[in-house]
């Protein structure tokens, strides 16, 4: 456990310092903040003051020295456009993603497992065979498209949901979330669902493999034999056999899922931080991208200890050492 | 009711901050002009009006007096000449701005107080401009304290101005909750409270106004204008704004890095620095083609800088004809009767339609024998690329936020001077000694008649000499709800004073 | 002895794959669909009445008409023309080469890398495993939207450089499928075999153990092409995909989003229903392989 | 003979698959009575393990009891609900699988499984259900039960997750416990354990036991009857002694000679040519006829099931009637 | 007696994880808290002397995971051991050319358990029983067809089947193939890693009679892997007892059975169950079969030895002759 935990963590440092690198070259090579930054209005006295006020006159070695130095006293930078710290802005915008991401994926586990289920259980019924296939559109249509159908449907004809936008919101510590109040659970429904639309597709599909692969498995007939109810059979014996793949996918998709919340944000003008790094990226704000991305270097190294401690819960024959 | 109270509306650019000086950015200073005042407004048609200063005059060539309008900080502090020199003060230190306001206060290089309500700025030479540089200044009081850091207008807590909406909440990428201010000076404000949101995708913003969720929307997409129009639940406004979109040559290469012979070799010369050549692409180009088709009727030919009814419009100057057949004679008499082989840039998330006119130019410049290879990036990469003049032909949107001539003839036509600050954005690295003569004059001249005379003259010249290829001038369109107004701005900024209950 | 015959008919493992894969009505179904739409990507220069893609050929005048609309020149637009002019029918053909293009050369070059790499990784291990792993981790912790936008940025727009931009989205899911094959399939006892037999080591790599880590790379083979198709959309409706003078379907879709509200469908539409049928019926077949190919669920 | 506890009649179990009808079980009849164990013995194929399944009524589609009566203390099986079936199972009669490595869920407690089954069938507490599974184990030999109670199935070694498996069986204590090769997959030492448990048990409690192996010496020592399997069929049964020492069948005989210890040690074995034969689509006759040496043309008919003497059964029309060597 | 083809000296293999920083880095933090690294190592074959002399069958014996397995594939080339030295005839492997060693490893093949996994399903018989020759340039250019005709003969299949893939063939078949690839190199060596274990009773018998078939016609050498006693005693010359690691007793098959010494062989012969037997008592040697990672400490056996002694937990017995060819490795003898 404890090598276990080194490991993770010594990868981890790699892995950030590649990606700070990386992005710090990679924002160069696009082009020049400054460039984007400054008013068109401004002369070019008033362009060099600025370049020297973003620290952008320096050589790029020496702003990512700056940089390593700061991230050591735990200061990824300001944001050049926000001007404020980078991590304050991402910490402010990422309540609102994490609780978009979260209810997805939950969205996923509440409609994909039991759909998956059945499907599994009965491939040959009808409810089954639709799940499956409207599975395939689920991850078929572009999420943008989607998410304009759902606003035009159920925002503008129907009029049942807001059209965009995160609503009321209320404090639980210390941090506003939506889904404590009616208002904000409503703003909440369309974007939610349209992010986990490929999820649920995801986990249903998942489910059925399992079931599909687990039932004909010699401990399953034990199970049986044993003169168990059907339903303890599926729902303790296969089902927890089913959950570690399941939990192992949520585990990785959850990161994508932050990642790609960016269409859905957009869409939605859901103000969470997909939004922010999108526009981040628009502007050449480089510390906001670099402390988003450390940010989600870092989301991904708990979720992946998370997984695999899940992983360990579910299935004992697995011990942390023995996985790389 | 309450809720009649509440006016929520959507803009769709994002506003970064609540500090008025911290960076040149348009969303931002339309944010601004709830809470905050200039000393000078603009009015909807982009001319200067009285705002926290009731009136100006020159007092020498070189001095300009203000009279300041007795008001109160949303705070209760007294607005004071001493809160203007604090502005003054303050706008070049702000820390770690990207794009100072300074550009606007740079003149000023003197500042006398005369009384509480009477205040002299002076400048180092004749600047006729400065009152129109002020629009851009929001007025702060002394009382928030020395050196205030922008955090703190984005908390609240710097956020005092004495405009028609108090702050109460800055959502970022949300919203900003606004909340009237009962002593406001001017018209009393129609709403109690307003949400003011960022709505950034164009299908959305419409989508929340038809869903009711907003009452009004600015930059209402090309594409929505005409169902829109339409539309019984909703009303339109609207005004010609002060955005050009042009089209940029390279006048300076010899050989330019993306002009190619007819038969895709190389070319030791640039077609482009031939006067003809740059008249048959502009004759070439149907702009009420564009107009129509690709804008959807949301802008208008243009032929210069500023629309109709602006301070130094050129009157008989109109937006070059649609002429494929003189366009090939030129291009035959410049030694191309061929024509030649030309990739058009642009960006395509930064200007309405973009990537779709630079198309349509494309397809335009094709027909008369310049065949056409079309190239849209994303604005981040694009104006690095720009600025390092690596292109041959490239398409850029101009905003005269100062709402007359001399602002894009000096940036984008006068040859480019970093000593002087002049040419700043000058991509085509157009140089024209005459032009650059007859700007300088302009800048000096205090009398406003002459000045105008001088700034038509200079466009003209620069518009004659093609320049710049000039396309269209955006339309500045607003929806809201039926049983609203809204005054249509020139300058883009959604002002939620201005909107209201038609009785 | 071996005069009593054990199977009466000569099968090869591809018939009996055909066979197995031919008793889904719906994956056949599928598998015929994306035959068309292969045949109709390939052929679309002949079938297309217009080339979408020439300038010359458009005609802004012609911009948003109805399905149905006919030109000056006397052309049908089935399918309507969307704001350029361009006649959507051929807009879709071409499209669809586009799509199939980035999305196919996307899947197939960053298998082969890979595969390539996850395979070395699990029969060499070691430092090379290792690093190699280390590279994956690294790549699928890296948003997608990112490596695209540096990618492009950095080399430009272009059908090219968008394939190569998912190519390095799409490599490490390859290399990870691969590894965990292959680590399965190196402790059987024919590999043992070969190397008993002194065989080369590229061969019992290349001959013995890439054949039979297969299925599972054609499964996430079809799959990834499906998903690179909705990404290369997905980047375009982002402002980051193919050339604007050049739409792949996603692109059709996004410029067409923009008029879904005003009723203009069909600009947005058809290529949606191109794209979902597409998509669909590429993971019909990728559904079908998966359970034909799964040694577990095989009968 | 009223200690009957199951007596299977002309049992059929077909496998209905899309390449035919795979005949699994084919006529099959036999019985066990209390306290006593019948070795069910043949090749890999032959349908031993279906005819296990088709007791307890676990085979699935496309598999289907396509005829027979199996008494079990004279109720028919095949004709009770699914719901009264499973009110046996694992409780009147239980079953032993092959693989002690698959048979216990790998990612439940061994304490879960135990009470579970006890919950299953008894009206009893958690409590008193735990106590007794700590009792089953530790009447199969398990030491320290309270603990291992505790463990999940990786923890333990094969041996030892058999004797859970058999544990589990004996939970209440079922008339008839059906074992399907289950030392087949264990080490020499630790099948000796396990059959000495398993032989104390069936004393101990007069449980009944099939037990399917395929092979035949260690059924020799364990069992009281023998019945062996050839592609569906139980061509030769009868008590170990006479099958084993003077069989009649010619496939019975040849597999007893082709046992190496049977054979002089370096000399050829003596073997059956040939293959077993697939069960899809059998044609009629003797299925054994293409690999031996007596068949003629009488074998192309089914052989009828005769008994030459009491409590021996056979199936074929070539009896051999001197003793094996 | 013939010369030997085949000595193990000292021959160990250990598995192990490789250690990285990370795991150098824990083991110091909890041997700084007191709490000493356990050590995972595995050791599959613990200092193993053996000969095969040319022409013998030698019968490997031993209970799953004793490192049957392992010892037979270090003789066959495919793993070096982690310590000592396999010598071919009279020669160390691991000092030879490349060149040589390839060679002699061609001389050393190997015949495989599981006849599913044994063969490359994507590959028709006739490539799998002739791409080693060819490759080594083992067959002259145009007789592929005949060479392969004849290795499949000689292993009892019909040649006409060569170009189907191994899925057509039934277990028995399948092994055929599996001796015919091994075969098709010419080897003079096989190692049998229960070859016949996963086969029916009557197949088995066939594909018994084949080994020995082909032993008399190519003069081969044996080691011959099973936990089959029965099958064991009836084929092999030498019998060879592995208890974990390590041999326990080695000698005449006929000695062996007759004469067993060490008290793991007795317990092993006397629970192998026999087709004489009738309504045995079944015993059972008492306690598991302890695992190779955590060995008890002196000789391997003695936590389930009947005869144990304080002496067999602290001292590992060593391997001594106590007849002519016989050597056994326990304490009582001394
Ligand atoms: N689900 C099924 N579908 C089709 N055929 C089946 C199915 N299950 C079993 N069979 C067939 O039934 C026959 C008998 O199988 P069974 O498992 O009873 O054999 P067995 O005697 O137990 O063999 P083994 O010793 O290998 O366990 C076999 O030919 C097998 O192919
Ligand atoms: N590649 C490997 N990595 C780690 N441990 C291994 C490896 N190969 C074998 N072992 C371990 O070495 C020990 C001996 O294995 P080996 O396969 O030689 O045993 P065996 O006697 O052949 O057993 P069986 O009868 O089950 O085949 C076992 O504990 C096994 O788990
Ligand atoms: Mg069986
Ligand atoms: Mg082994």
């Amino acid at each position: 456990m404890t090598t276990w935990l080194f490991r993770r963590l010594i990868q981890a440092l790699f892995v950030i310092l590649a990606m700070t690198v990386i992005v710090f070259l990679g924002v160069n090579v696009i082009g020049d903040p400054v460039e984007i930054l400054i008013s068109p209005d401004a002369d070019q006295a008033e362009r060099a003051r600025a370049i020297i006020a973003l620290g952008l006159d320096k050589p790029l070695w020496q702003q990512y020295l700056i940089f390593l130095q700061g991230a050591l006293h735990g200061d990824l930078g300001r944001s050049f456009v926000f001007n404020e710290p980078a991590l304050r802005l991402i910490g402010q915008r990422m309540p609102a993603t994490m609780e978009l991401a979260v209810t997805a994926v939950l969205l996923s586990i509440v409609l994909g497992i039991p759909l998956g289920l059945y499907a599994g259980l009965y491939p040959d019924s009808i409810l089954g065979r639709s799940a499956m296939a409207g599975s395939i559109l689920g991850f078929s249509l572009p999420t943008f498209w989607v998410g304009l159908m759902f606003i035009m449907v159920f925002a503008v004809e129907l009029g049942w949901l807001p059209s965009t936008g995160r609503g009321a919101t209320a404090a639980f510590l210390g941090v506003q979330w939506s889904f404590l109040t009616r208002d904000g659970l409503a703003h909440m429904a369309m974007p939610a669902l349209n992010l986990s639309l490929g999820n649920i597709a995801l986990v249903l599909r998942l489910t059925r493999a399992g079931v599909r692969e687990n039932l004909p498995m010699d401990y399953v007939r034990f199970a049986r034999a044993k003169g168990l109810s059907p339903a303890r059979v599926v729902f303790v014996h296969v089902m927890k056999n089913i959950l570690i793949p399941i939990v192992t996918v949520i585990g990785l998709e959850f990161g994508s899922t932050i990642a790609f919340s960016v269409v859905t944000e957009s869409v939605f003008a859901w103000p969470g931080m997909g939004k922010l790094i999108i526009d981040s990226i628009n502007v050449l704000d480089r510390p906001v991208i670099v402390a988003y991305l450390m940010m989600i270097v870092f989301l991904f190294i708990v979720i992946n200890l998370i997984v695999d401690l899940l992983y360990t819960a579910l299935d004992p024959r697995v011990r942390l050492e023995s996985r790389q | 009711p309450a809720m009649a109270q509440t006016l929520s509306l959507a803009v769709s650019a994002p506003v970064t901050s609540i500090d008025p000086h911290y960076h040149t950015l348009s969303p931002n200073q339309s944010l601004d002009a709830q809470i905050f005042d200039p000393l000078v407004d603009m009015d909807a048609t982009a001319h200067p009006v009285p705002a926290l200063a009731e009136s100006w005059k020159l007092v020498d060539s070189q001095t300009w007096e203000f009279h300041l309008r007795t008001t109160n900080f949303h705070n209760g502090a007294p607005f004071t000449a001493e809160d203007v020199a604090f502005t003054l003060d303050r706008v070049p230190r702000v820390l770690n701005s990207p794009g100072s306001f300074s550009i606007y206060t740079k003149a000023v290089t003197g500042v006398e107080i005369v009384d509480p309500h009477t205040i002299r700025l002076r400048t180092s030479g004749v600047y006729p401009l400065l009152p129109i540089d002020l629009t851009q200044v929001s007025m702060l009081s002394r009382s928030i304290g020395a050196n205030p850091l922008t955090e703190d207008f984005n908390s609240g807590k710097n956020a005092i101005g004495t405009g028609p909406f108090k702050f109460v909440a800055y959502k970022p990428g949300d919203r900003i909750e606004l909340d009237r201010n009962d002593a406001y000076w001017g018209a009393k404000p129609a709403w109690e409270h307003v949400n003011y949101r960022i709505i950034s995708n164009d299908a959305a913003r419409t989508s929340a106004l038809l869903a009711g969720d907003v009452s009004l929307i600015d930059a209402v997409p090309t594409s929505d204008y005409v169902k829109l129009s339409k539309e019984p639940k909703v009303t339109l406004a609207q005004i010609v704004g002060l955005r050009l979109i042009f089209l940029w040559l390279d006048h300076q290469r010899d050989v330019s890095p993306f002009v190619e012979g007819p038969n895709g070799e190389k070319l030791d010369h640039n077609p482009l620095k031939d006067l003809r050549v740059r008249q048959a692409l502009s004759f070439a180009i149907n702009r009420p083609a564009i107009v129509s088709q690709v804008m959807e009727d949301s802008a208008i030919p243009s032929g210069q800088f500023l629309p109709k009814g602006s301070y130094s419009y050129v009157p008989d100057l109109a937006a070059p004809p649609y002429d494929p057949a003189r366009a090939r004679k030129l291009l035959a008499e410049a030694g191309y009767p061929k024509g030649f082989r030309i990739t058009l840039h642009g960006s395509n998330d930064r200007y309405v339609n973009d990537a779709k006119i630079i198309q349509a130019v494309g397809q335009m410049w094709t027909r008369i024998g310049v065949q056409t290879k079309v190239e849209a990036l994303p604005w981040a990469s694009y104006v690095g690329h720009a600025s390092k003049l690596e292109y041959s032909a490239f398409q850029f949107g101009w905003g005269t936020s100062t709402g007359e001539a001399s602002n894009p003839l000096r940036a984008l036509t006068a040859t480019y001077d970093a000593a002087k600050g002049l040419g700043t954005v000058n991509r085509g690295r157009y140089s024209n000694p005459a032009l650059d003569q007859l700007i300088d004059k302009a800048l000096v001249t205090a009398d406003d008649g002459a000045r105008e005379t001088l700034l038509q003259q200079a466009t003209r010249m620069a518009m004659d000499d093609v320049a710049i290829i000039p396309l269209h001038q955006q339309k500045n369109i607003w929806a809201m709800r039926k049983g609203l107004s809204y005054t249509a701005r020139a300058d883009e900024q959604t002002r939620a004073i201005d909107i209201r209950p038609v009785k | 002895m071996s005069d009593v015959a054990a199977v009466v008919r000569e099968e090869t493992p591809f018939h009996r794959f055909v066979h197995e894969f031919a008793e889904s009505k719906l994956a056949v179904a599928g598998f015929v669909v994306v035959a068309i739409i292969a045949f109709l990507a390939v052929f679309a220069s002949v079938i297309a009445p217009q080339n979408p893609y020439d300038l010359a050929q458009l005609d802004i005048m012609d911009g948003r008409l109805p399905p149905g609309s006919v030109s000056a020149d006397g052309l049908t637009f089935w399918l309507g023309t969307d704001d350029q002019g361009r006649d959507m029918l051929s807009g879709i053909l071409y499209g669809l080469r586009i799509s199939l293009t980035v999305g196919a050369g996307s899947a197939i070059i960053a298998g082969i890398i890979g595969s390539a790499l996850g395979l070395t990784a699990a029969y060499v291990g070691g430092k090379i495993e290792t690093g190699i792993m280390r590279l994956v981790d690294l790549q699928l912790s890296f948003p997608a939207i990112l490596v695209a936008l540096m990618i492009l940025a950095f080399l430009g727009k272009g059908v090219l450089n968008v394939t190569l931009a998912l190519v390095i989205v799409e490599w490490a899911r390859y290399a990870r499928t691969a590894r965990g094959a292959a680590l399965v399939e190196r402790r059987r006892e024919y590999i043992e075999a070969a190397e008993c037999l002194a065989l080369p080591r590229w061969r019992v790599l290349f001959r013995h153990l890439l054949p039979n880590c297969m299925p599972p790379l054609i499964v996430i083979g079809t799959i990834q092409i499906a998903r690179a198709i909705t990404l290369e959309a997905t980047l375009s409706f982002l402002g980051l995909g193919v050339p604007i003078t050049e739409p792949s379907l996603g692109l059709l879709i996004a410029n067409g989003y923009q008029y879904m509200l005003s009723g203009k469908y069909w600009i947005s539409f058809y290529p949606g229903i191109a794209l979902l049928v597409t998509i669909v019926a590429i993971n019909l077949v990728g559904d079908q392989l998966r359970d034909v190919l799964n040694p577990r669920l095989r009968r | 003979m009223s200690d009957m506890t199951l007596e299977v009649r002309n049992l059929r179990t077909h496998f209905f698959t899309r390449a035919g009808v795979v005949r699994a079980v084919e006529d099959v009849s036999f019985s066990v009575q209390r306290g006593r164990v019948l070795g069910l013995v043949g090749e890999s194929g032959s349908g031993k393990t279906v005819t296990g399944f088709s007791i307890i009524r676990l085979v699935d589609p496309p598999g289907r009891i396509a005829g027979g009566s199996i008494l079990f203390h004279g109720r028919d099986l095949a004709k009770l609900s699914e719901r009264e079936m499973r009110g046996l199972r694992g409780n009147r009669i239980a079953m032993i699988f092959q693989d002690p490595m698959m048979t216990l869920n790998p990612v439940l407690r061994i304490d879960t499984q135990m009470i579970e089954t006890v919950r299953a069938h008894a009206k009893v507490s958690h409590a008193e259900a735990r106590a007794r599974s700590r009792d089953a184990l530790g009447m199969v030999g398990i030491p320290s039960p309270d603990e291992r109670l505790e463990s999940y199935p990786h923890q333990f070694s094969g041996g030892m997750r058999q004797r859970v498996a058999i544990a589990i069986a004996l939970l209440h204590r079922p008339d008839l416990i059906i074992a399907d090769e289950p030392t087949t997959a264990l080490d020499v030492t630790i099948q000796a354990q396990i059959l000495a448990e398993v032989q104390k048990l069936a004393a101990n409690v007069g449980t009944a036991l099939i037990w399917i192996t395929h092979d035949l010496s260690v059924v020799a020592g364990l069992a009281d009857e023998i019945a062996v399997m050839y592609a569906g069929r139980i061509v030769e049964a009868g008590d170990v002694a006479t099958v084993l020492d003077r069989p009649s069948h010619p496939y019975t005989h040849g597999l007893i000679g082709s046992v190496p210890s049977r054979n002089k040690r370096g000399t050829r074995l003596r073997q059956i040519p040939g293959m077993t034969p697939s069960l899809l689509d059998l044609p009629e006759g003797c299925a054994f006829r293409a690999r031996c040496a007596y068949a003629d043309a009488a074998c192309e008919k089914d052989p009828p099931t005769t008994e030459p003497a009491r409590g021996h059964a056979l199936r074929c029309f070539h009896p051999l009637l001197e003793p094996v060597a | 007696m013939s010369a030997p083809v085949i000595e193990l000296r000292g021959v160990s293999k250990r598995f192990g994880k490789s250690f990285d920083i990370a795991a150098r880095l824990t083991h110091r933090l909890s041997g700084a808290l007191g709490r000493p690294y356990k050590d995972q190592t595995v050791h599959a074959v613990d200092t193993v002397d053996l000969t095969i002399r040319k022409g013998e069958v030698v019968g490997l014996v031993g209970e799953s995971g004793c490192g049957k397995s392992t010892l037979g594939r270090m003789v066959a080339g495919i793993m070096p051991p982690s310590d000592g030295s396999v010598l071919w005839q009279g020669t160390d492997i691991a000092t030879l050319s490349p060149e040589a060693a390839r060679a002699v490893k061609l001389k050393v093949q190997m015949i495989f358990q599981d006849p599913y996994a044994s063969l490359n399903p994507r590959l028709r018989v006739a490539e799998i029983v002739g791409e080693a020759p060819r490759v080594h340039g083992m067959i002259p250019r145009g007789t592929f067809d005949a060479y392969v005709d004849a290795q499949l003969h000689r292993a009892g299949l019909d040649p006409a089947y060569k170009r189907r893939y191994p899925h057509q063939f039934s277990g028995g078949q399948r092994q055929r193939i599996g001796i015919a690839r091994a075969l098709a190199v010419q080897p003079e060596f096989l190692v049998c890693d229960e070859a016949v274990a996963a086969l029916d009773v009557s197949i088995q018998a066939q594909i018994l009679n084949l080994f020995m078939d082909l032993r008399a016609e190519l003069d081969l050498t044996y080691l011959f892997i099973s936990h089959d006693l029965g099958v064991v005693e009836h084929l092999s010359d030498r019998v060879v007892i592995m208890y974990l690691g390590r041999i326990v007793e080695e000698a005449r098959a006929e000695e062996i059975f007759a004469h067993a010494n060490h008290p793991y062989t007795q317990a092993l012969l006397s629970e192998v169950p026999r087709i004489e037997a009738r309504k045995k008592h079944f015993v059972g040697v008492k306690g598991e079969i302890p695992s190779p990672i955590d060995r008890p400490t002196g000789c391997h056996f003695h936590p389930r030895c009947p005869h144990a002694m304080p002496r067999c937990a602290i001292e590992a017995p060593a391997l001594r002759e106590i007849a002519p060819g016989h050597r056994s490795a326990c304490h009582l003898n001394t």
